[in-house]
């Protein structure tokens, strides 16, 4: 393992440190417990905290700002963070309209937020993101992944708190928009967890893992490395065939979120997003809204995944409505 | 339970969680995040540190005081589990007492039970649940049965051992693994590897003569 | 070599395709000879042009658009692009108020824009950037290389010729941005050229480049791999020194620019920025602007670079002005 | 030099540099970016597929159509240097003409200046010129002193495998070895070498026969 770290204990505080420093403008670090928020308090709105595992940079820090979140709680690598930060953070960032938590769907998230709503003594609502349809749902698991579709989320419900509604309307477009996003994973190698200091899978050369997450676990299937255009469509077809399992209509318009796990140069996510597009528009699919980069990475693994958001007038309206934060800025 | 034999069992079960990295660390690989020996170091450690300032407390409140801590220590899925496993142990503790080993049972059952709620997850789900629900029930059965110490700790490390193996050829539905679907087969769970440790841990402690 | 591509011959194409696509309302791209401008043509400016091998991306092309950029050439990977594009690119976008080429300084980039100049129609000035220090400068070489750099001269030079500033003042502005900052980079594995089809150099787990360039080229030295406080205080270093040599004085405002050159997670990126500072702050520089993340990349590898630029009032302000291009956005 | 010569070389060329391929290719990735093979097929593969379009055309527009298509088609440091190799061969062979050995020495030696020229470089920096040079230098000499165009060959090929071999214990102060101090000692000039690899084929087709 070849790291730009000092002592692994110290990487996270570290790296927080860094990240407050260089965006001292909007965000502010608390440590012990560690969270997040902007550096200036937002007023009489919902306030937004998400936080899981770190190790998916720029999620959920980088998203903290006008027009996406109000705090953020980062755990140690890929481990989700405990109730206090949680807690702490709802504290220092409430602004009398409740909390809504944003949460990717994991046993550990799932279950550390719970136990901080249970003590949380102001009004709250979480949106659970389950957006990776590589993990088949049924009526016994936990259910599927949180995953890059997250971000869409905290977009697009960051931009209706900033109007003043209500908890209820915030979670209820929070949980639209999961529901009318679907994502799905491939792995060409493996990410090294600093702490582990090995990689997490081997995967020969001519190996991919189809329907990986977003913390090396193993992915649904090993399968042979091939060609963008093979791995794509069957990406694409996954994608499509939930929507269908769903129920949604596909002909319509769409954002494109083709996301970087953390080693996959620019030069291939936009030839993946281009085999995309052109396959989505052979299903009547129309993207007119993209986001092309490293935005939820699994720290070093060599990736991407691709995610659609089905859009409406609503959705589009809060994805193209001003975002000011550290990893995604437009309109102000 | 005595505070002592507490904070001993706490100090021993951090030494063997280290001595076990290899496979608890392997195990989370192959099927996890690779992240759980890291956790469990990670709140064995900080358990292990509260041994000066948790030695005058009464038992429940050790109980309490380390689920606590590892709630806000471990995260992850196991942080949440086994706090909520020390902090209905110390309930039960406070109400029903904890000096009878069929007292003590019932707090390990409470303890068990609570995982079972925090993770809505039943037994054969390939989680910790596997060797922890048996244990819990084959410790209440000798206790009532009225097995010594140990007895109880010889059988309780055999139940654990066979909870721990029967996660072998499960489809998990509960946890990272349940990603997986058939892949998980053939391997064992993380959390089930590290309860079966820390149950051996424990019960040699009694084996060894330590009074519960 | 695992990477989603197609056929070799097509990934620039593709790519280029993908990236037009996903940023229409930006940029638009031209085939044949290939070229990108803005979709909008800037009218009574200075056009600003630049190029050079792609594999840096989101260098050049990712930064066209208001405030920056009227069209980038890109070349084949690692590869000067060649007069036509050029040439074609200054066609199109010329807009009576001169041509201004940046140009990193490698000799097939330097000769390239040359022999385009040389028959170019329109006024025209070159601005070469030589910001890496690690290239010891002597009258017998060809001089430094430019590096990471180039995005800041890029940025300033793009925001004054908004202003409506003649040719001259804009090549001056980007002479003085060029001699006020200076790079260093460490790679800490290879990247792979499609085309190779393997790495370009190998290295052991135990080893790291010194004074890497951007295009897998060996640096300065092999060294010992170790913490990142030592790397990165190594880098300092170099950099200090290289502006006491040029006379310029330290003890002032300046940007810090931490980039990935492409598998460098933004965690690793941010702990060097937090190492980095803090080190600055004990030679009397003050940090406060910062940029952190893939900005200059070298296609897959592992390392980061550092850049300072020492501010003054100028190039502050041309650095805050509002920028709009797919990689660099702010202020509107 | 005649149209058909030019043409047969052009073809040669190519598959010469495609049977090099692991020489010059790790050359350059040794000490400079690894794409210099690459580009030496783009454009030995464009300037062959010429070959039908050049045919009716004299000899100096040829060299200057290869020039002109180089200059487009292979970038970096060699696509300037090669086209304005042809480029100025051209210009001197229609100004002097290229019948005579003396005469294609002379044109040869144009080509070479332009080299230096575009890359404001000299012998002696690590570069192609510590082939072409001292073969320039020889050609002149040999074809002033009334050699035959065979013994001109073989000499030349000797001449360019010593430029070659000189290239190795040179620090480079051109091209992107510049950065390498030191650390490109030991090693060959990519661009020498596929130089010294072009010198020989075209050498071989006149020992074989062919008449310039
Ligand atoms: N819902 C659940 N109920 C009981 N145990 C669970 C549950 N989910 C996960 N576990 C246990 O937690 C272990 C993983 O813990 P750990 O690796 O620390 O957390 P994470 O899965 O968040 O990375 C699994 O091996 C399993 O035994
Ligand atoms: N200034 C120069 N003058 C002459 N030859 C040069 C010069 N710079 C580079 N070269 C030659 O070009 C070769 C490299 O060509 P190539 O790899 O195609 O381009 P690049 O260096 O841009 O990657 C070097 O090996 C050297 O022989
Ligand atoms: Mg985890
Ligand atoms: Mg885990
Ligand atoms: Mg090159
Ligand atoms: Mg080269």
């Amino acid at each position: 393992m070849k790291k730009f770290i000092n002592q692994i204990e110290n990487v996270l505080t570290e790296s927080l440190s860094g990240f407050a420093s260089a965006h001292r403008d909007l965000v502010t670090l608390q440590l012990d417990p560690t969270y997040l928020t902007r550096s200036q308090k937002a007023q009489n709105k919902v306030v937004i905290i998400s936080g899981g595992g770190s190790g998916h940079e720029p999620l959920h820090a980088g998203y903290i700002g006008f027009g996406m979140l109000d705090a953020a709680c980062p755990g140690q690598v890929f481990t989700s963070p405990t109730p206090d930060q949680m807690l702490a953070a709802a504290e220092a960032v409430h602004a009398d309209k409740g909390v809504l938590f944003i949460v990717k769907n994991y046993a550990g998230d799932v279950m550390n937020f719970e136990m901080a709503t249970e003590m949380l003594p102001f009004e709250h609502a979480t949106v659970l993101t389950s957006d990776d349809c590589a993990v088949v749902n049924s009526t016994y698991t936990t259910g599927r992944r949180g995953v890059a579709g997250t971000v869409i989320v905290e977009k697009c419900v960051g931009s209706l708190a900033e109007t003043g509604a209500d908890l209820a309307t915030c979670k209820a477009l929070g949980d639209k928009v999961n529901a009318r996003t679907s994502s799905i994973g491939v792995a060409l190698t493996s990410c090294t967890v600093p702490a582990a200091g090995r990689a997490t899978f081997d995967i020969a050369e001519t190996e991919l893992e189809m329907g990986v997450g977003i913390h090396g676990e193993p992915g649904r299937k090993r399968e042979q490395m091939r060609k963008a255009d093979a791995i794509v469509h069957d990406c694409v077809q996954a994608i499509v065939t939930d929507f269908q399992s769903k129920g949604l209509p596909t002909n319509q318009e769409a954002l494109l979120l083709i996301n970087g796990f953390g080693a996959t140069p620019l030069m291939e996510l936009y030839l993946i997003y281009h085999s995309a597009a052109k396959l989505l528009a052979g299903h009547g699919i129309c993207v007119t809204r993209s986001l092309v980069g490293n935005y939820t990475t699994a720290l070093d693994m060599a990736g991407a995944s691709i995610t659609l958001c089905l859009l409406d007038d609503e959705i589009k309206q809060h994805w193209d409505s001003p975002v000011h934060t550290p990893a995604l800025r437009w309109g102000r | 339970m005595k505070t002592n034999f507490i904070l001993s069992a706490s100090l021993a079960i951090h030494a063997a969680i280290v001595a076990h990295e290899a496979d608890i660390e392997s195990l989370d690989r192959a099927i996890g995040d690779g992240d759980h020996y890291i956790n469990m170091k990670r709140g064995s450690e900080v358990a292990a540190s509260l041994y000066n300032e948790l030695l005058p407390l009464p038992a429940d409140e050790v109980l309490n005081k380390i689920g606590m801590k590892l709630l806000s220590t471990i995260g992850g899925a196991s942080g949440p589990l086994f706090a909520s496993f020390f902090m209905s142990m110390a309930k039960v503790s406070k109400q029903n007492g904890s000096d009878s080993l069929l007292e003590i049972a019932a707090a390990f059952a409470a303890g068990v039970q609570a995982i079972m709620q925090r993770g809505k997850a039943q037994i054969g789900e390939k989680t910790m649940l596997d060797v922890l629900v048996p244990v819990s029930h084959q410790f209440t059965l000798l206790a009532a049965e009225g097995k010594s110490s140990t007895e109880i700790a010889h059988a309780l490390k055999e139940t654990a051992n066979q909870g721990l193996e029967s996660t072998r050829n499960l489809i998990a539905t509960k946890g990272r693994a349940a990603g997986l679907g058939e892949r998980a087969i053939g391997h064992l769970d993380a959390g089930a590897k590290s309860c079966q440790v820390m149950i051996h841990t424990v019960c040699d402690l009694v084996i060894k003569g330590a009074n519960p």
